[in-house]
């Protein structure tokens, strides 16, 4: 019998290793599975290569994990944010590098280490300071750069339903980046307000086939990072 | 410099771009000034609003404690969706971008050159934390990119430039310059303007140009 | 106002001209557009380049517009059936070209035309015959060949529900190529069971958004392509 | 040859491969023997099956007239779903085989060499119309692939050979093979014979295979 169910995000989360590189899910705080974040603090892994579109905002979820200094590298678009200076702090010190990469970029890196497609050619940042160290080929005349796939040993993700199996539903623009990083986890685990029996999703509206999930942790009441920034909350 | 020149509102500004978006096109409106576009959008027209997080058919923003802050805008402000609207991940959303699907791409500007290079994402500063988004891939791949800007800084310097100092977002790119100013176009022969704000004389942008500027409007 | 709407098969297909590329979704007859390529068989279009999975059955449908001579080429994983000559006669008499290619190296060339993608690795076919003319690449030691994106001209995919602005559903193992090749066409006509108005459809189960979608027509009963073949059916 | 010798039938080829697939395996089937492995699942395991043509989890045959011609398998039969299921398209579906998500596939055979090149899809004959399908995809990403075949063709050749004669599917790729004689892995040092069918010796076997072949029964 399939049942990829865990008891808690401790659970979920204790096989992440010193050194992993783990996918996070979400955009701003659309789709950042906070809780298990949170237990990833708890679980003290360290010397981590996080991707993730952002990097956190406040002090909480992935700016509180950034902040405990767990965070050696962050493959990233977009590591602003107007309410947090977690990152810039920690990056203008010399404590954690980063890999910039443009977000399209970044999404069709993450499908591609999914995938099976060890890198793919695009034209996004042809031509700009996002070209150094790529290589450049032209196709139909337009310069284009080579790009590398990306996995992971980890991704942690956020949904709204997920089924025993580990079918998944998203909410609204909380989907984004997790159905890719759902394929390229070697681990994916998948935090979900609802969780229910295989045969309950109708197989034409899943969003992510359970093939790509290893572990579902029902977290019935997610909290939202603009709730807890809002309220200077910090963890732990 | 003439006190008495008064050129648009960032909001007219918004509504002068809204108005050549044609009824059915799908665009995309980058953070900050583009932003206000769709609160101008001409009511006669069916215009789909795409936000690179994952949704075709953006709308208005919600009333008061009635938003989701899962249902946000590339700016992460929450927003509403219209009908027809459609959810997709970001590999999808960036295949619309990258693929030449969205007819148009509006987006701010640090600083744009003759050439139609854009610079849009970073000050090239030592003390600045790089970030970029989705800028490059909306460069890279829409049909038609239109940039929206006040035409100078505040201190006054123009942004309007023979080429850029600032790290450019992508080469020969842009398309058409929406400021308080003018409508100006990016041609073969560098800046062109095809409409002056009403009250500012041709001599009054060309001044705050820093590139040879032609003046179009008569040419048909 | 979006209406994507044409009132008939045979305005959908009329601006296909003379050698064209032509996309026809389906594998096998699950997602065979069989309306818009009878449609296309009156048109008259001829030298076109067909990508399709199969090279379709009996005497109806792709069989019969390749039997009409109109196929000049065609790009295909799998151009053979058990209950239909046209394609061998034809292949074996050196009137029609084909190009073959491994069935997810033709799904992923298709997905990467319309994501923007020129070129990708893949290591499917490597160290075989279909390597021929290929670039080979190696990446962490893995033989891998270099692979071209698809585009099409038009793309011709079934669906079961499409509202106004073509927002699709499919049924069941029938989405196959579709949401793909909706993707890679210039011009992608959608025949659909049934047609909604927009608001109809939830956002969160779109599986192909509107914006790849160029023209939809109604065709509310759908042939069967094995029921016509069982039945010894011909077209015209 | 002893005619006393009475290897497995098909379906008892593809009950004992069905055998050893742990509970909680993805599984794509080739079209053709191993099929049957559907037929032949321990119930008393979840085992979810994936066809290529985009869907995981499916179930037995439909009943008479209640199938859909559009819910079919690779081999274009009409199947049904189990609880659990998903739809999904081709990219998704060969991102799950490319990928390295699915932990078994298994296929049929023209010839498997002792290097573990597998030749399944064409005989390379002038007259032949060349068709591949997903086999190629299957072998390049599919955690293992297992071999199912009779043991030698209807007119007595051997299809287990020292090196392929027919356009490879993939090269190294074969891990075991099922065939109505034996159970035999490709190990670095060629084909070994696990296990025995009932009644059949190993130089019956040995004599049937064109490579050498080692016993590794009594090897743990």
């Amino acid at each position: 019998m399939i049942d990829k169910r865990v008891g808690s995000p401790r659970e979920a989360v204790a096989g992440i290793c010193d050194g992993d590189t783990v996918m996070i899910g979400g955009f701003g705080e659309a789709g950042s599975p906070i809780e298990l974040i949170h237990a990833l603090i708890d679980h003290g892994a360290a010397n981590l290569t996080v991707i993730s579109n952002n990097s956190g905002s406040g002090e909480i979820g992935l700016a509180a994990l950034i902040r405990a200094g767990r965070v050696a590298k962050i493959v990233c678009s977009f590591p602003r944010s107007s309410n947090s200076t977690v990152f810039p702090d920690l990056f203008h010190a010399g404590r954690i590098q980063l890999e910039l990469a443009p977000q399209g970029t970044l999404a069709e890196r993450i499908r591609a280490g999914g995938a099976g497609i060890p890198a793919f050619y695009t034209p996004t940042a042809a031509g700009t300071d996002l070209e150094a160290g790529k290589e450049r080929r032209e196709f139909d005349g337009r310069p284009c750069l080579l790009e590398h796939a990306l996995v992971a040993d980890w991704s942690l993700i956020k949904a709204r339903t997920a089924d025993f199996h580990g079918n998944l539903l998203y909410n609204k623009t909380a989907r984004n980046f997790s159905p890719l990083m759902a394929m390229a986890g070697r681990n994916t685990v998948v935090q979900a307000s609802s969780v229910v029996k295989p045969g309950n999703l109708d197989p034409e509206t899943v969003v992510t086939p359970g093939i790509f999930v290893d572990q579902v942790v029902h977290v019935p009441n997610p909290q939202h990072e603009s709730e807890l920034v809002a309220r200077g909350a910090r963890y732990p | 410099m003439k006190p008495d020149v008064n050129g648009l509102t960032t909001h007219q500004i918004a509504r002068r771009a809204a108005q050549d978006i044609p009824d059915g096109s799908y665009v995309n409106l980058g953070i900050g000034l583009p932003e206000l576009i769709a609160l101008s959008l001409p009511s006669d027209r069916e215009i789909v609003l795409h936000i690179e997080n994952g949704l075709l058919g953006m709308g208005p923003s919600p009333r008061q404690g009635e938003g989701d802050p899962e249902l946000i805008n590339a700016g992460k402000k929450q927003v509403t969706t219209r009908p027809g609207a459609a959810y997709f991940h970001q590999a999808d959303s960036f295949a619309m971008i990258r693929g030449g699907h969205l007819d148009l791409s509006v987006l701010g500007a640090l600083e744009v050159a003759a050439n139609g290079d854009l610079a849009n994402w970073s000050t090239g500063g030592e003390d600045a934390v790089p970030a970029v988004g989705g800028a490059m891939d909306l460069v890279s791949g829409v049909k038609a990119v239109h940039v929206l800007t006040r035409h100078c800084t505040r201190n006054g310097t123009p942004k309007l430039v023979e080429r850029c100092s600032y790290p450019l977002t992508g080469a020969g790119v842009v398309d058409r310059i929406y400021t308080d100013l003018a409508v100006i176009d990016i041609t073969a022969n560098g800046f062109e303007v095809v409409e002056l704000s009403p009250g500012v004389p041709f001599d009054h942008v060309a001044a705050r140009t820093a590139a040879p500027l032609r003046d179009g409007r008569f040419s048909g």
